[in-house]
């Protein structure tokens, strides 16, 4: 069969996949279809809202370097340390290449 | 510019150092030498009259889009020559031996020396050379541009 | 701290690169020259050149030539494409 | 091991080469640290094909039939003018850095990081 | 007569219209775009061509300058002289991708660097590095291979510089090429004490004299860390988002492969050079931990980025950690047969075709983050938003890019992960379990970036994209979409032969020096 992969222990096809992806799809659909269809997105329900103030379009775009901010802030302990390694200096580039190389060295040669 | 001295003896010295630097690129096959030695002679020639006379009075003298020019001409004479031998294979010596130009066959041991001999290595060493005559020629001029571009601003 | 740990690196690595020069076949007398004999015995004959190492940079080993010639022109290339001018 | 000075001489040159990159802060003399140690190696391969009472391997009026070997004078060549190039093109890179910080010192050179 | 000479034509044609383009470019700049890009296309020809021709024959010698083109043997001496390109499996896969990546790349270019000056440069260089990584994958000569790795890197550093007007290019460039040549300069110490024990550089004729002494282990290391520098492995991967970054975004596309062609000489060193003398555990665990490193700092790092392009940096780090990993647990079981066959092999498989997949989602994620850059010209991610509403195009192929890096069903990076999950679970479950986080990690990234440049109110104006570019990424999204139907083909025909290019290193020191 054209499309299936075998990866060491299973099979993996994208076609059987994209079908049971449809047959979901369609299931999903006709429950959907069933449900009223009275809500409207037009008038005051269509209007952001943010902990109770009306606040133009704009302002409610969600900027980058908020997304998973208490993701990175409960991590501080592992990225200050991280981003302190990151200096951008030229001198640091090359220490750490000699620190792999003598790593290296130590493990291939030494065994 | 640098001083009176400095000039006059660049006059006299420039034309030798081109020289030197010709005949070193066409002895390549026989004496130590070749296509890049020649090549940097010349460019050192270039060099001294650019130190030797400022950036300002040398742009007019010496075309940096004509040396680029010549550089791209001495890579394609190269990698053309490379690609005649393709009739056998990619860089195949197809003169050396064939008693046409540079064809004499060389005798084996210690010799003399023949200048007719060694088939597409002169061709390629002369190549090779311009290329790199070129190519230094340019990097100086172009750094010493770079250098007075920066004092400007 | 860093400096430290980068100095021990290089001191490691020169141990390394020492051990390498000091191992190495004795100065004047190469292990093996088999290709290098190949080299000067025939050098003449099929390239009919008196200079073997110009036979070896433009014959036998002409295509890193190309890519030496390469690298220059592309350095010059490089070069002028660094001072041009930003305005045509 | 006392044989083998010329290759620990260019070892040395390698590592006097790595300490000018890892503690010089001015970007000439980085440039310069390269340039070290692209002289350790050349000068490395170099040696690797000296052979004691030879002469140099062209037979034009040449002394005598015993040769050092060819290969790491043709491969010192090109890896020669290989480092001109790089230095070149990085002695560009530090002229312009130059024009736009207004310092050579690679420790205030970092717009980049994080 | 054509197919005696493929691999000198693929790798010498680039390089004649490289020193022809800047005379070309004197007459007309339409003229130089068309010649380029046909260069390029008629290269893909070539190489396409030469791999039937492996794939058919197995592998493929070629003799520079010799008599004739397979004589690899000088009659009566067992050992080559002359400059031997020679290609087999792993090298024809990696041309593909350096060919392909450069043909878009170019088409690409045409409307993208529309507006700036130095063209004429700038397409000479492209082609140059094109045909440096061509070098570097098909040559059998060690000392070549170092003569084709500065090429790439002379021409990559040139490229990363290319905006003068910001210092940071220049910044970005002067780091990188300290980093490449010095790592170079390894590469090239190493060959240098490998001439000095054997006398040979030809990489067939190395490996069968290969004794595995002392110093054959400081030779090893340092192709091992110059090599894995110029791939991007952590922690000497700080290079990699500067330069990703400050270059144009076509440029950052073929660095992807240069990186990837790098990551070939590892593999090469590792498999071929040191096959049958080294302790193949050892090195294949070297290569899994910076694997890992890679893909975790990598991952994590780009969380947290704000640049577009240099989250997209961070994560090549990360994918390139796949690749590592993948084929190094297929090196640590390397002696071992039952397990090579087990999973050793498949988690090779896994590796390589991620290889392939990574060029090119990566290269379709970074001509998106380069078109978004064009329309708007802003780099930060906080001061995008809402792109969708007027880059339709470029928003679909966001999402077909961010979906096959993250590995989710049905594009080609889900394949290749799966593969790699499933083999390297039975080689060890935690390094898979890794993987699987680091891939979440990676779609945690990107929908960060959907959200907050693509979705939200229209905040910034902004321009149409031009058809070219729009038609390069068209082009990257259908290879996706294809390689994610149908993974088999690409496995069998491809990527198994690369696969098997690499664990028979007897056959690739059998086609030089002959026999067994």
């Amino acid at each position: 069969m054209i499309g299936t992969l075998e990866t060491g222990h299973g099979l993996w096809s994208a076609l059987y996949w994209l079908l049971s992806l449809a047959v979901l799809f369609l299931i999903a659909y006709f429950i959907y279809s069933s449900g009223g269809k009275t809500v409207k997105a037009s008038g005051d329900k269509g209007k952001p809202f943010l902990s109770g103030n009306e606040m133009s379009k704009e302002e409610t775009h969600v900027k980058s370097s908020n997304i998973y901010w208490g993701f990175t802030e409960a991590l501080k302990s592992y990225y200050t340390p991280l981003k302190g390694e990151h200096t951008g200096d030229v001198n640091d580039y090359v220490s750490w290449f000699v620190v792999v190389l003598a790593v290296v060295l130590i493990l291939a040669g030494g065994l | 510019m640098m001083s009176k001295i400095v000039r006059t003896i660049t006059n006299i010295l420039y034309s030798s150092i081109l020289i030197f630097g010709f005949y070193i690129i066409m002895h390549g096959h026989l004496t130590p030498g070749g296509g890049f030695q020649g090549g940097a002679v010349v460019a050192s020639g270039i060099a001294l009259v650019l130190i030797a006379y400022g950036y300002d009075t040398i742009k007019d003298w010496i075309k940096k889009s004509n040396l680029s020019i010549l550089e791209s001409i001495g890579g394609l004479a190269f990698i053309g020559v490379a690609f005649l031998g393709i009739g056998t294979t990619f860089f195949y010596n197809f003169l050396a031996n064939s008693g046409t130009l540079f064809g004499n066959p060389t005798v084996i041991g210690i010799n003399p020396g023949d200048l007719n001999t060694a088939g597409v290595l002169p061709l390629m060493s002369w190549a090779v050379g311009l290329k790199v005559l070129a190519g230094l020629g340019s990097i100086v001029l172009l750094m010493a541009y770079g250098i007075k571009k920066g004092d400007e601003k | 701290m860093k400096k430290y740990v980068a100095l021990a690196a290089l001191l490691v690595v020169s141990g390394f690169f020492l051990l390498s020069a000091i191992e190495m076949h004795s100065f004047g007398s190469p292990a093996e020259e088999d290709m290098d004999r190949y080299f000067i015995e025939n050098a003449q004959e099929e390239t009919s050149t008196n200079n073997v190492v110009t036979s070896i940079v433009f014959d036998y080993r002409g295509f890193d030539t190309l890519g030496e010639a390469t690298v220059l022109f592309t350095a010059v290339v490089g070069v002028s494409l660094l001072f041009r001018r930003l305005r045509k | 091991m006392i044989g083998n000075l010329p290759f620990v001489a260019c070892v040395v040159l390698i590592i006097l080469g790595l300490y000018t990159l890892i503690f010089k802060r001015n970007l000439i003399k980085i440039v310069i640290g390269l340039n070290l140690v692209q002289c350790g190696v050349n000068l490395f391969l170099i040696t690797l094909g000296y052979k004691s009472d030879s002469v140099a391997p062209i037979y034009t009026m040449a002394g005598k039939e015993e040769m050092v070997l060819p290969t790491p004078q043709a491969l010192t060549l090109t890896s020669i003018v290989i480092g001109l190039a790089t230095t070149a093109l990085i002695l560009s890179f530090a002229i312009l850095i130059y024009k736009h910080y207004k310092t050579a010192d690679a420790s205030k050179i970092r717009r980049l990081r994080g | 007569m054509i197919n005696e000479h493929l691999p000198a034509l693929i790798i010498g044609i680039p390089l004649l219209a490289a020193f022809a383009t800047p005379l070309i470019s004197k007459i007309n700049d339409k003229l130089r775009n068309i010649f380029v890009i046909g260069v390029l296309g008629a290269t893909l020809c070539l190489v396409v061509s030469l791999a039937f021709n492996v794939f058919d024959n197995g592998i493929f010698v070629y003799v520079m300058g010799a008599k004739s083109t397979g004589l690899s043997l000088p009659s009566g001496y067992r050992m080559p002289i002359r400059i031997i390109l020679e290609v087999d499996g792993m090298s024809i896969f990696m041309a593909i991708i350096s060919s392909v990546v450069a043909f878009f790349g170019a088409i690409y270019s045409w409307a993208f660097m529309h507006k700036e000056t130095g063209k004429d440069k700038y397409y000479t260089l492209l082609l140059i590095l094109t045909a440096g990584m061509f070098g570097m994958e098909f040559t059998g000569d060690m000392f070549n291979f170092f003569v084709f790795l500065e090429i790439t890197s002379i021409a990559a550093c040139s490229l990363v510089g290319f905006k003068i007007r910001r210092g940071e290019s220049s910044e970005a460039a002067f780091k990188t090429m300290v980093l490449y040549t010095l790592g170079a300069l390894f590469v090239l110490f190493a060959v240098g004490i490998l001439y000095g024990q054997y006398d040979a550089l030809n990489i067939a004729t190395l490996a069968s004299r290969i004794q595995y002494t002392a110093m054959d282990k400081v030779a090893l290391g340092l192709l091992v860390a110059g090599l894995a520098m110029k791939a991007g492995a952590v922690p000497m991967h700080m290079w990699v988002p500067d330069a990703y970054a400050e270059a144009p975004a076509p440029i950052t596309m073929i660095l992807v492969a240069n990186s990837q062609a790098s990551l070939y000489g590892i593999f090469r060193v590792c498999f071929t050079l040191y096959g049958l003398t080294i302790s193949t555990h050892t090195v294949g665990w070297i290569i899994i931990i910076l694997g890992i490193l890679s893909m975790f700092i990598g991952v994590t790092m780009a969380l947290i980025q704000k640049k577009i392009k240099r989250l997209m940096a961070y994560h090549a780090i990360s994918q390139t950690g796949y690749m590592l990993l993948g084929v190094g647990v297929g090196l640590a079981v390397l002696s071992d047969a039952n397990a090579l066959n087990s999973y050793g092999l498949k988690a090779m498989e896994g590796g390589i075709f991620h290889i392939i997949n990574h060029a090119m989602y990566k290269g379709l994620l970074f001509l998106t983050a380069g078109a978004v850059i064009y329309t708007t010209g802003k780099r930060n991610l906080n001061e995008l938003g809402g792109l969708a509403h007027k880059m339709k195009f470029t928003t679909i192929f966001f999402i077909i890019g961010a979906a096959a890096i993250a590995g989710l069903p049905p594009f080609n990076g889900f394949a290749s992960k799966l593969i790699i999950y499933e083999s390297v679970y039975k080689f060890n479950p935690m390094l898979s379990i890794i993987a699987m986080l680091v891939s979440i990690l990676t779609l945690a990234s990107f929908v960060k970036v959907f959200q907050s440049a693509f979705l939200g109110p229209e905040i910034i104006k902004i321009k149409k994209e031009p058809k070219t570019m729009i038609f390069a990424m068209l082009c990257l999204s259908v290879i996706i979409i294809a390689f994610g139907l149908f993974p088999d083909i690409v496995v069998d025909k491809i990527v198994a032969p690369a696969a098997n290019a690499l664990v028979n290193s007897m056959q690739y020191i059998a086609a030089i020096l002959g026999g067994a």
